[in-house]
């Protein structure tokens, strides 16, 4: 089907149940229930997962086949972000021209980052586009604030021009991001018992970019292009002296997986209009790092699984607090209730960080595929279990 | 006029002269070895001819065209393909794959966006790649992870991976280099095979003389740097200079 | 942690399907079940407290979190009191607000403003929270207040000191107690007047990026104002650890006055490097050379630990004060926490008292109810004396502190001393400062 | 003229904190091949074993005061440590005063130990794993220790004065003679690029001259080879790793007066540390230790206002500019050697 094999086929129309499912999936616990904590089914939650879904898509295109590491990947997300909310502030809230322009931006950003950085590999390859990125960073924070509004970040205001649109709605409010008129807050929300699910707009716009994102990176990977950028992985020196020209396969690469980060910006953008500078930052463009290796480098849906992750962690542990945790464990005897919650207070809320950081090693030490693989030992696990229960029942008759 | 006519060609690496006025014509359509004992320049001359390197000096001229100042790929493209010392496969590739890379460089140049093509629909390109493994006789480990093979085995499909993109002209390094008698045989049977098969010139820089004697119809001699004696396989044997210069160390 | 429904513009609710288990949706337009966002339906009403938690200034978000624990523990008629007994109003009565029982739920803004935008989105979204406080720099604070007016919830400032926070970025639903660069700047003239004379030469160091830069200008402004010459500005990274390379020059520069616009790690880093030069061993032009940092914080001063000593500033609130409010605060976040408040702790506090009185003066959690009830409003018995929410652009003009490093201090608390109180008259500008122009409050919007 | 010298002064001064910074990464990163993520958390640790040492120097016990007051209004508690009290006020108080000093000999041997940990009990499980989950396990690490030393100090920086002898300023400029104040340049920056020489001076010296040294020398330019000659590489290994983790920590040690440790300072000069090694080359120890000075000089040059006036900025980026020029226009560096980490 669309070109994929079977395989392929099952896995893209797993992600897209998961995605168009994601407010029930993501929403366990009964909204009254103390585990409601851990629900992230929330229209900035989910919409933050996709996003950074297809940033560690793009990503994973460029790490995961080429094998270069760019450390600088946060770069084009923060022109994407910066390039979307200028269209919003001079164009219109619609957000098609917005991330339009965030994309085609990031790509030539990308372009001309590349085809610098890609002069050398390995390690000065990282170094190279950790240094742009770094200086994009910097300059934005500092000196290109009349662009990027500096510390606080580039936000809409009531007298943008905004040609096409409304400075200001009816109610003197600024106007808010929209697709023809839809507009990217409005959630549906459904009631059922105790459970609340949240269908938001956005998310829905984001879910469906994200499953083309997701399409296209599959169409890649299988793709005669793909199999170049395996092999530039694999041998660069076979590559050159069977008549290829690594180089623009590797920029072409690197320019595709700039604009998925471009798109992730403005699509960041287009859910909330602010670009902050810390979206360059390195730590930002580790993060993305970190995201595909966790969730297992050069698979399909790992980056997905890594980002996916991460997020959860930032939001949904460090927002646990003592009090949380009392309610919790209230059913204990006092004097127990308040050991227990001493030894789980390090982990959670400003603890989070360092949860994060044992998760990091206890993975990639006993999972070296990444998240990936941890399923793939579930799934062989529950199949070699199915296998013995049909071999026991084979084995007698012989 | 040979198809590669190498014309005074000079290299230095700082203070070490490393080639000094190398002339060479390899003739198309023929076997041509270059021999020498270590450090006689025979690397640096096969580096020369595939742009690994620029002489300093001198031309070297493929069909009529200078390569001089091109890219290996550039070189590659023109009809000149490389065996390795030690196999250059794409070892985290299948073999299928592999045989597919040279077919679709012969197909469609040095670069092409071909980034959401579907691989099922390139049967030119399966077909021709399956009928090569099929004359390398590995057929059968078509899905093998390349890393895994043998050797000998790493070593055919190379071979197999230049033939692939129909080259006027082979050059390979010690092709043997390494390797179990077997194996080594093998190679030369294949080697044969395809000079009796397919219209191609092979250049080959060896050590072992069996192979040397056994698939060369020219052979030069090189001892630092330069050309030493070019003559066919019989009368280099019995050459004095040869034997001073090089068997005679050996032996 | 109960949890009420929530209900924002733009939220199509369905009808609350009870026992069926299958909802029907039916859809509502702009005019939603609700009146505003999250409007408190239950017995309990949610607090977002929106604090860093990691990164440079999580020591400062941590103090921000313990008073307002103690805040929510007083509302909810618990403790002594604090400051509910000496606060002006007597609108509260210790029953959480309106009679709801007042819960909270906490946040992590990493100061970033991306994440800190995300962590008040899930308090809004996920949590319902009606309101929105904190935060321990001025980026983040700008960007909150901005998500916040969208959303339609009130956003209660916490320790924000640029201008643009209730300048160019203010904002209808947006509130700061903190004071401001200009403030400072107004507060620390005379008294520099005062101490070092009208004929002296200032050079800058400013951290390069927007609250620097608003804090240079209203310095230099001010010390300009009083004969001062500004022999030089100079911008330094805000990545930088080690501020040698630009304090070096200073001394052979002719000026004689040192005037550090870093906060946080920058301040003691760069104070700390000043010191170490032996700056302030140095006679110039005939004078003892002079640092001064304008926005002190006590936490950060412990950083710099000896360097300190003798250096003027300004700060928001101090826990040495001995009016009957600020005794009253550090006694009671003193018994429970075993040390005393930061000026952070203090101002969010207020922040929280004020808006739950202003709920009860208004009767309502309503967004525009609430900003009504702030607008204008004159208060006492917060620390800070007679104090005014000014209606046109949101911002507490009050006593400004200008305190020094103390040259003996008795305990590691002890490490800032009040020279002067500054009143509330000295430190009020127009709201058309020009130093504040270029944005407007906007409406109100209760979502 | 003087201004000149006195950035100069400066950059020697940044350049000794990054050369010993590099120094260890490159022995872990340039030679072993590891990509090491947590190695600014070590420069962090040193800073905090002279934190550490210091606060149990003023271990203290209270005595209540009933003169003066706390800020609840109780009788004021007032703590002595007990180094005042076992060795006199006088002596006790010295002890503390050279706390920093001091804490060079308290932080080898943790810092030892720490590495020896570190390469036993996980790196060593990761030598023949791709760059990347070394990444994601080295960061990983460097989470847990900055966090950990969160947890116990504060986010905070927590001021760790210099020996008093040490404090206040040296005049360059009378010595060289310009007019005094022209060049001064504080003692304990002095003593921090001396003692970085020598750390430097000290390593190069163990390389060069050890038995252990040549065989690692060896190992960088051909691994396999020392292999064959039956060499035991991986207790070499855990052994440079302690040595890489000492300098690092003896870094941190002596830059604690410098500027106040916390928690987050090894995050701040992880970047930085990298780049210096990359620009230096992979591979090359000198390489590590010019590159360090070079752009602690560059560095210090930018942030003259003369420079700034003319580029806005540029001392916010001058580190990435000249990193990009070198790396565009010697393809390994300054000193790099061919094939390590080039894929």
């Amino acid at each position: 089907m669309l070109g994929l094999n079977k395989k392929d086929t099952s896995l893209l129309v797993i992600v897209a149940a998961l995605v168009m499912f994601a407010p029930f999936i993501l929403n366990p616990f009964p909204s009254d229930s103390g585990l409601a904590q851990f629900n992230a089914g929330y229209p900035d939650l989910m919409q933050r997962f996709v996003i950074f879904g297809i940033f560690a898509i793009g990503f994973n295109i460029l790490f995961g086949l080429t094998g270069y590491l760019s450390f600088g990947h946060a770069a084009f997300l923060g022109v994407g972000s910066y390039s979307a909310v200028w269209m919003f502030k001079l164009l219109s809230m619609n957000v098609i021209p917005a991330i339009a322009l965030a994309i085609v931006v990031s790509g030539l950003f990308a372009v001309l980052i590349g085809f610098v950085s890609l002069r050398r590999s390995g390690i000065y390859f990282s170094i190279l586009t950790l240094a742009f990125a770094q200086m994009s960073f910097n300059l934005a924070y500092s000196v290109l604030t009349p662009i990027t509004n500096g510390e606080t970040g580039l936000q809409l205001t009531l007298n943008d021009p905004r040609i096409l649109g409304e400075s200001a709605t009816a109610d003197g409010s600024i106007p808010v991001t929209s697709l023809f008129g839809l507009e990217m807050r409005s959630t549906y929300e459904m009631v059922v018992g105790p459970w609340a699910f949240q269908f938001n707009a956005g998310y829905y716009l984001c879910g469906i970019i994200m499953l083309l994102a997701f399409y296209l990176s599959i169409r890649i990977f299988r793709s005669p292009f793909g199999m170049m950028l395996r092999a530039i992985k694999s041998n660069q020196t076979r590559l050159n002296y069977t008549g290829l020209n690594p180089r623009p396969y590797a920029l072409a690469a690197f320019v595709i997986s700039g604009m998925y980060a471009g798109l992730a910006g403005g699509l960041m953008a287009s859910m909330d209009p602010l670009a902050g500078a810390e979206r360059m930052q390195w730590t930002a463009s580790g993060e993305v790092v970190l995201m595909t290796i966790l969730g297992g480098t050069g698979t399909l849906i790992g980056p997905v699984l890594g980002a996916g992750f991460i997020k959860y962690f930032e939001n949904i542990f460090s927002k646990i607090n003592d009090t949380v945790l009392h309610n919790w464990f209230s059913f204990m005897p006092d004097g127990l209730e308040d050991f227990v919650v001493f030894l789980i207070h390090p982990f959670i809320g400003k603890g989070w960080h360092l949860t994060l950081g044992i998760l990091f090693m206890l993975v990639v030490t006993f999972l070296p595929g990444g998240l990936v693989e941890g399923g793939q030992r579930i799934s062989r696990m529950v199949k070699k279990k199915s296998d013995d229960d049909t071999n026991a029942k084979t084995t007698p008759a012989e | 006029m040979g198809i590669l006519e190498v014309k005074d060609v000079g290299k230095r690496f700082g203070g070490l002269q490393a080639l000094g006025d190398v002339n060479l014509s390899v003739a198309e359509n023929t076997v041509h070895a270059i021999i020498g004992p270590n450090g006689a320049g025979k690397s640096t001359l096969l580096n020369c001819l595939v742009g690994k390197l620029i002489p300093d000096t001198g031309s070297v001229m493929f069909d009529g065209q200078s390569v001089l100042g091109r890219t290996p790929f550039e070189i590659n493209q023109m009809g000149i393909s490389r065996v390795f010392q030690t196999p250059e496969i794409f070892g985290e590739l299948s073999v299928m794959e592999n045989m597919m890379i040279p077919c679709f460089a012969k197909r469609d140049g040095s670069f092409r966006m071909h980034a959401i093509e579907n691989m099922h629909n390139e049967k030119d390109i399966v077909e021709k790649a399956e009928a090569m493994l099929e004359d390398m006789n590995m057929a059968d480990k078509r899905h093998m992870h390349s890393s895994s093979m043998s050797r000998g085995d790493k070593r055919r499909l190379e071979i197999g991976m230049c033939l692939a993109q129909e080259p006027r002209l082979l050059l390979l390094d010690e092709p043997t280099a390494g390797m179990a008698r077997a194996d080594t045989n093998n190679t030369i049977d294949l080697l044969k095979q395809i000079k009796e098969e397919r219209d191609i010139t092979i250049a080959i820089i060896e050590h072992d003389m069996h192979v040397v004697f056994s698939l060369s119809e020219r052979i030069t001699v090189l001892a630092q740097g330069t050309p030493l004696v070019e003559d066919t396989p019989e009368n280099i044997k019995g050459h004095p200079k040869v034997r001073e210069a090089y068997l005679g160390e050996s032996a | 942690m109960s949890k009420t429904n929530m209900t924002r513009r733009g939220v199509l609710k369905t009808g609350a399907v009870a026992s069926a288990g299958v909802a029907l949706p039916t859809i509502f337009t702009a005019s939603s079940a609700a009146a505003y966002t999250n409007e408190p339906t239950g017995p309990n009403v949610t607090l977002g407290f929106n604090v860093p938690q990691t990164g440079p200034y999580a020591d400062e978000g941590a103090d921000e979190l313990r008073a307002y624990e103690l805040a929510v523990e007083h509302l909810n008629g618990g403790g002594d009191g604090g400051m509910m007994n000496t606060f002006s109003s007597k609108a509260l009565q210790g029953n959480g607000i309106m009679g709801k029982k007042v819960d909270f739920v906490t946040g992590d803004t990493q100061t970033k403003s991306d994440a800190a935008r995300a962590s008040a989105k899930s308090m809004i979204e996920k949590d319902g929270a009606v309101m929105i406080t904190g935060g321990s720099s001025s980026g983040v604070a700008i960007a909150v207040q901005g998500l916040c007016q969208e959303a339609g919830v009130i956003f209660m400032a916490g320790l924000t000191h640029s201008n643009d926070t209730t300048g160019k970025d203010k904002k209808a639903n947006g509130f700061r107690h903190f004071f401001n660069g200009y403030m400072s700047g107004a507060a620390l003239a005379p008294v520099l007047k005062n101490l070092y004379g009208t004929d002296r030469n200032a050079y800058h160091l400013t951290a390069d990026y927007t609250w620097g830069w608003t804090q240079e200008e209203s310095i230099a402004a001010a010390t300009e104002a009083l004969g001062w010459n500004t022999v030089n500005k100079v911008r330094t990274p805000l990545a930088a650890t080690d501020f040698s390379s630009y304090i070096a020059p200073v001394l052979n520069s002719g000026a004689d006055v040192l005037v550090l616009n870093h906060y946080g790690g920058n301040m003691v880093n760069s104070l700390t490097n000043a010191v170490q030069f032996g700056l302030r061993e140095k006679i110039v032009n005939g004078k003892q050379f002079e640092i001064v940092v304008p926005l002190y914080s006590r936490l950060m001063a412990k950083g710099a630990g000896e360097n300190v000593k003798g250096i003027h500033g300004s700060t928001n609130w101090h826990w040495s004060l001995q009016d009957d409010a600020s005794k009253a605060f550090v006694k009671s976040f003193g018994t429970k926490y075993g040390f005393p408040p930061s000026q952070a702790a203090h101002t969010v506090y207020c922040q929280t008292l004020l808006y739950a009185d202003a709920c009860e003066r208004a009767g309502t959690h309503n967004p525009c109810g609430v900003a009504e009830a702030l607008e204008g409003f004159e208060f006492d018995g917060l620390g800070n004396g007679k104090t005014l929410y000014r209606a046109e652009d949101h911002q507490c003009f009050k006593d400004v502190l200008v305190v020094r490093g103390k040259e003996n201090p008795t305990s590691e608390f002890d490490l800032l001393e009040v020279v002067e109180v500054t009143p509330a008259s000295q430190v009020t500008y127009a709201p058309d400062h020009p130093m504040f122009a270029g944005g407007a409050l906007g409406t109100c919007n209760a979502g | 003229m003087d201004a000149i010298i006195l950035q100069i002064l400066n950059g020697l001064d940044k350049g000794s904190a990054y050369a010993l910074i590099a120094l260890g990464l490159t022995l872990i990163f340039g030679t072993l091949g590891v990509v090491n993520f947590a190695h600014g958390a070590l420069f962090m640790i040193g800073a905090f074993c002279a934190v550490t040492l210091s606060k149990i120097l003023n271990l203290s016990f209270e005595t209540v005061d009933p003169t003066q007051t706390d800020f609840l209004g109780n009788p004021l508690k007032v703590k002595t440590p007990y180094v005042m009290e076992w060795f006199g006020a006088e002596t006790g108080a010295a002890i503390i005063d050279w706390a920093v000093p001091l804490a060079i000999l308290f932080s080898i041997p943790i810092m030892i130990g720490i590495g020896f940990i570190m390469e036993r009990g996980l790196i060593k499980h990761f030598y023949k794993r791709e760059h990347a989950d070394q990444i994601l396990v080295t960061f990983g690490l460097a989470i847990v220790l900055q966090e950990v030393v969160k947890y116990f100090f504060g986010a905070n920086p927590i001021p760790t004065g210099a020996p008093d002898v040490f404090k206040g300023s040296f005049d360059f400029g009378v010595m060289l003679g310009f007019d005094p104040n022209a060049i001064i340049y504080p003692y304990w920056r002095l003593v921090y690029f001396a003692f970085s020489a020598i750390i430097i001076g000290g390593v190069f010296a163990f390389l060069q001259f050890t038995t252990f040294g040549m065989v690692v020398r060896a190992g960088m330019a051909d691994r396999e080879t020392v292999g064959l000659l039956g060499i035991n590489i991986d207790k070499r290994f855990t052994i440079m790793f302690g040595i890489a983790a000492a300098v690092a920590g003896l870094a941190g040690v002596m830059y604690a007066p410098i500027n106040s440790p916390n928690y987050h300072m090894g995050m701040d000069f992880l970047v930085l540390s990298f780049v210096v090694v990359v620009v230096g080359g992979m591979g090359s120890l000198p390489g590590a230790v010019l590159a360090g000075f070079l752009l602690g000089v560059l560095e210090s040059f930018a942030s003259m206002n003369e420079i700034k006036s003319l580029i806005p900025g540029i001392d916010q980026i001058i580190i990435y500019v000249v990193a990009i020029i070198i790396l565009l226009t010697r393809p390994r560096g300054l000193m790099g050697r061919k094939g390590v980490m080039e894929e």
